[in-house]
């Protein structure tokens, strides 16, 4: 019997780990180092209409537990991920998330129309919230209502189901999880990162050449389960959690907080076998609390104890 | 192939003011194909620092599994590694990269290879395989100091070493361009600052160039496109290497550096 | 010569340093360690007009690289801060910054009428950003504008500057900072704790009783760094800084984003001579780096160099 | 006065399963003026963990400048610990709090020291102390299961010593509650779980008790008022006293536990 096994909009997960947009490519790097296929999932790197090669170099600096990134959403455009990366990564059998970034609302539609057409896309996660790129973008993660338009005109022409994923940079995060549950978006994810920066001690000038990026890593893990405790119970969609998960202690308490999968960023990076390891060591840490599924810890943070009368501990 | 291997330090060692020589054994030497590939350290088994940190192979043993690295004590990281004494187990991924082409020189012809500072390292596993193929090796080494220079006496056994050293404590006084200047050759291979590495690509647009580079790096494997650099023949302005994967040794004239 | 001294309104400070309100009490416990005559200033715990108990506990967790914190302003209230921990505090040669919390404007400016009397009070810390204070709070540091009347009516009765606390869980710090600078207010300090939360394993509850808590530590100084940055170059009243400085190297971090002193907060749990040492280590830092005062060094990552004529290096 | 350390590691043993006995080499231990106080310990130099850890003596030797702990491996913090050897520094704040009030019970008289778990290890100093006034010492101690229980030899030496464990594996099955029902004492000092402080406390009211407390701390020091408790007798509400500076013994009675 499966512990892990886990039914999203779109989604047949066999376990709800997934590797996190940007932090995994398109697979390649990480299939020298095991199996796609183990996967729950993938988020491949955003996606924008043209090629796009992103911010001039500096483009990562190190924080206290924490990196902070200015990719610039490079990425080879539209036409080669169709026509190169997904049907590589067809090869697996993995259900691909396909992050669609843009700045000006065609540009998300163009994307997300042709991309979910896709065999092996069976869900789009609109990135609203990246903190790296100049022009467009930020008001769709900060402002409701444009949040809520955009999403329901991607909605409207998406073949497959459609997850937005949201900036923890917003005074009222609840808001934003409401808005686009409004436009009709199938589940929410979240967080992408906080918007930070690091100057150089000699310089005094920032480490980026952007100037600012996206914070990430375990030291946003803190705000990341906060964020999801307070829109898990605000809506009735679920999420897919994301922020400095390293272990699968910290999977739990995802889901306790309410999310109904997770995805695993930065810590690729610190070690490239971290999914698989936390696939593997679930099972038993489920077993040693007293879980049967996986899903009982979903939302254990706020739930009434009666709702869990079948759980042991 | 990549590996992620627990290695045990066989040896650390102070060789100069701040520099470090860390031997340790590994059967990740196996996988190593080329002299100027590099691996990727974690140095703290917490989050404190997070990421990697990126390290030249400085020589390598394949019959005792064993390779070096030489190190520079420059922040956090580098400062928790030099606490780590033989015995202790370090997290390594690697061997990462592509190195110097040591087929592009032929027995009998002249390679000059020119370090800066800590660019000084991989070079050394290049004139040991250089000159087992019977290629003439010429060695300028730039240093700070004189106490921040090493391994002059190691390469001087491959052959002619002149050093260079900005403060003129040691060797001739002014940069490694300096002396160059002077020196023929068939083939020049080069690893150290940034500065360096443009000086002497301009110096020898028409020769033949092999350049290491250096970039702040996430994973270390090509997948966050943290490293990259614009290729210089670049009709569409989007063309562009990983420094990790692709090189981070790249012909002069192929990237903008 | 003193590197160190600055002027800054109402403050005349040897040194830029000064432990951040709620880190530090009314200095008692920390005098058993050092002189307190050393600091810059010391920046009170948060006064309320009534003694308040605060949250129950547990009342603190530990996240990576950083601590979560719901204390929930725990204070003996008015009269005895001015009847007892000022006048003690008034033995030392510093010049003290009094925290000023509440729930509703009335509370602030009680509080600030009469505490700004106190002799060795120099200037006010509005507290308009503390996230552990269930009733009212939250609005006055997440609305522009009635942040900016707030600032106004402290102003009115205060008898020294007036700097307001800004809270980073906005999506927009500089329309905030604009706001409170427009009613008047002397200077700001920045930044307060993120919002998070952390879940205990074994019953997937929160960890704080309170459910969820304030982020500090180095975990949040990338984020504390660039919200000074961008304010800093919005607004002509000068910035204190804070959020997970522990060393010098921090300090001269947190000058080049643009604040003109610092205060230390978290750090002084890890190390309660953390800030003389910073103070002692300063001079060298500068002498090394060829700045000849510290004042050379604020907003160093956005002026233009010809604005740092005569700095050596 | 409290002092900040770098103090000397004179030995760590797993004394029981995930039980281990540091034992540090400390000027700082000078300043102990009773049992029952705590020290803080910094487990590594950066920021993970960023707290300090709450420890308290064991025992202490004001001749030889040494003291000794037991913990045990709970989280990150005491993992990291576990990795330290005879011979590294760790770097302490301490000591801390108010300790057991020993001038409480009389030559003559008896005093029951009763421990849960990783509340036992403070009681040691005090029975020590105790025996060494001519209190005549009972000790009830609490443990989860055999393996992981400790110090029973020790404590017999200062007097009668009964266990009690959780799952039955030694000494009487079951909580230290039961066996103490039917022992007669003077005073009786406890440390451990809060429900078994707490069953205490309840079980007598009109006795001398003394209670030592745990609480998530952030400074130790009585400056962030994250340890602080209700006092028992307050009329205002807002009454308290803090586990750290306060405490961490407080007389039954005096705050809510
Ligand atoms: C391919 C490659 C090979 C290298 N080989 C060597 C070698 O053989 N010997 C040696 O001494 N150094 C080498 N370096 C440089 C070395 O990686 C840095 O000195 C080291 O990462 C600094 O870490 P730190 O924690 O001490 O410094 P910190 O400044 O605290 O590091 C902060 C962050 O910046 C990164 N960083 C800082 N400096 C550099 C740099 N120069 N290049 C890349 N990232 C940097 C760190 O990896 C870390 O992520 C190499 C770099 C690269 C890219
Ligand atoms: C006054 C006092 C004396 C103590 N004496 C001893 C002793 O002699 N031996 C011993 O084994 N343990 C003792 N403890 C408990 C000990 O402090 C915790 O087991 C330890 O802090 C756990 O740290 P960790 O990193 O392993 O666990 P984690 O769960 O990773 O710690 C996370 C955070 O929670 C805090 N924390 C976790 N558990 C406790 C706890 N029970 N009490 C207070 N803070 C906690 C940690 O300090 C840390 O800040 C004492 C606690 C107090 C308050
Ligand atoms: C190097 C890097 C690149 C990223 N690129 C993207 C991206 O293209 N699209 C996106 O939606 N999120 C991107 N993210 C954000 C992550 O998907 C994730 O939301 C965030 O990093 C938090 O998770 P973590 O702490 O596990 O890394 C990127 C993050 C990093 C570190
Ligand atoms: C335990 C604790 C209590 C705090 N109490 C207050 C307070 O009473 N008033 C206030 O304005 N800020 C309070 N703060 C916030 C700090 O003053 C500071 O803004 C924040 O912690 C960031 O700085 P740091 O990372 O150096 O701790 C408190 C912080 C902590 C950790
Ligand atoms: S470091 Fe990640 S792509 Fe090169
Ligand atoms: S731990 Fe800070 S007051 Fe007790």
């Amino acid at each position: 019997m499966s512990r892990l096994n886990i039914e999203l909009p779109g989604l047949t997960l066999k376990n709800p780990i997934m590797p996190a947009s940007g932090c995994f490519g398109f697979g390649k790097e990480y299939s020298q180092f095991y199996d796609l296929s183990t996967l729950g999932a993938i988020m491949i790197k955003a996606t924008t209409v043209e090629p796009r090669f992103g911010n001039p170099t500096p483009r990562v600096a190190e924080t206290n537990a924490g990196m902070l990134n200015a990719i610039g959403l490079q990425n080879p455009g539209l036409q080669k991920v169709m026509g190169e990366e997904l049907p590589w990564l067809a090869q697996y059998d993995v259900p691909i998330i396909a992050n669609v970034a843009g700045s000006v609302e065609e540009d998300y539609i163009t994307v997300a129309k042709e991309i979910s057409q896709a065999p092996n896309v069976h869900a789009l996660e609109l990135n609203i919230s990246c903190p790296n790129v100049k022009t467009g973008g930020i008001a769709f993660g900060t402002i409701p209502e444009v949040a809520r338009q955009l999403t329901k005109k991607v909605k409207a022409i998406s073949a497959v189901p459609v997850y937005v994923k949201l900036s923890p940079n917003v005074t009222n995060i609840v808001e934003m999880a409401k808005a686009v549950e409004e436009g009709g978006a199938d589940g929410l994810t979240m967080i992408n990162t906080l918007i930070g920066m690091r100057l150089d001690i000699k310089t005094g000038k920032p480490i980026l050449a952007n100037r600012t990026g996206g914070l990430s890593g375990p030291a946003i893990k803190p705000v990341a389960i906060r964020m999801i405790y307070e829109v898990s119970q605000a809506v009735n969609i679920p999420i897919i959690g994301m922020g400095g998960i390293q272990t699968a202690a910290d999977v739990l308490e995802f889901f306790y907080a309410g999310a109904s999968a997770v995805a695993v960023g930065t810590a690729n990076f610190v070690d490239p076998f971290v999914c698989p390891t936390i696939i593997e060591e679930l099972p038993n840490m489920l077993e040693t609390l007293g879980f049967e599924h996986i899903s009982e810890c979903q939302g254990r943070s706020w739930k009434k104890h009666e709702q869990f009368a079948y759980h042991r501990a | 192939m990549i590996q992620k291997e627990l290695c045990k330090i066989i040896s650390q060692t102070e060789i100069a003011t701040n520099i470090y020589e860390l031997t340790v054994s590994a059967q990740l030497t196996r996988e190593i194909v080329a002299p100027g590939q590099f691996v990727h350290l974690r140095v703290a088994s917490g989050g404190d620092p997070l990421l990697r940190r990126p390290i030249s192979i400085c020589s390598y043993d394949r019959n005792k599994l064993q390779f070096t690295m030489i190190y520079r004590k420059e922040g956090h990281g580098t400062s928790l590694l030099t606490k780590m004494v033989a015995g202790m187990e370090i997290d390594i991924l690697g061997p990462l990269g592509n190195g110097f082409p040591i087929e592009e020189v032929s027995s009998g012809e002249t390679a000059l290879l020119v370090g800066g500072g800590i660019g000084v390292p991989p070079l050394y596993e290049l004139s040991n395989q250089l000159a087992a193929n019977g290629v003439h090796v010429i060695h300028v080494l730039g240093f700070q100091t004189r106490a921040a220079s090493f391994y002059e006496d190691k390469f001087l056994e491959n052959g002619e070493t002149y050093v260079a050293t900005v403060d003129g404590t040691y060797g001739s006084k002014g940069f490694v361009t300096d002396i160059i200047k002077d020196i023929q050759f068939d083939c020049l291979y080069t690893c150290g600052p940034t500065s360096m590495l443009q000086a002497i690509a301009k110096q020898y647009p028409d020769e033949k160039v092999f350049l290491s580079l250096e970039e702040r790096m996430g994973c270390g494997i090509g997948a966050c496109f943290a490293c990259v650099c614009k290729q210089t023949d670049d009709p569409t302005g989007v063309s562009y290497k990983k420094v990790c994967s692709d090189g981070p040794v790249f012909r002069a004239g192929e990237v903008l550096i």
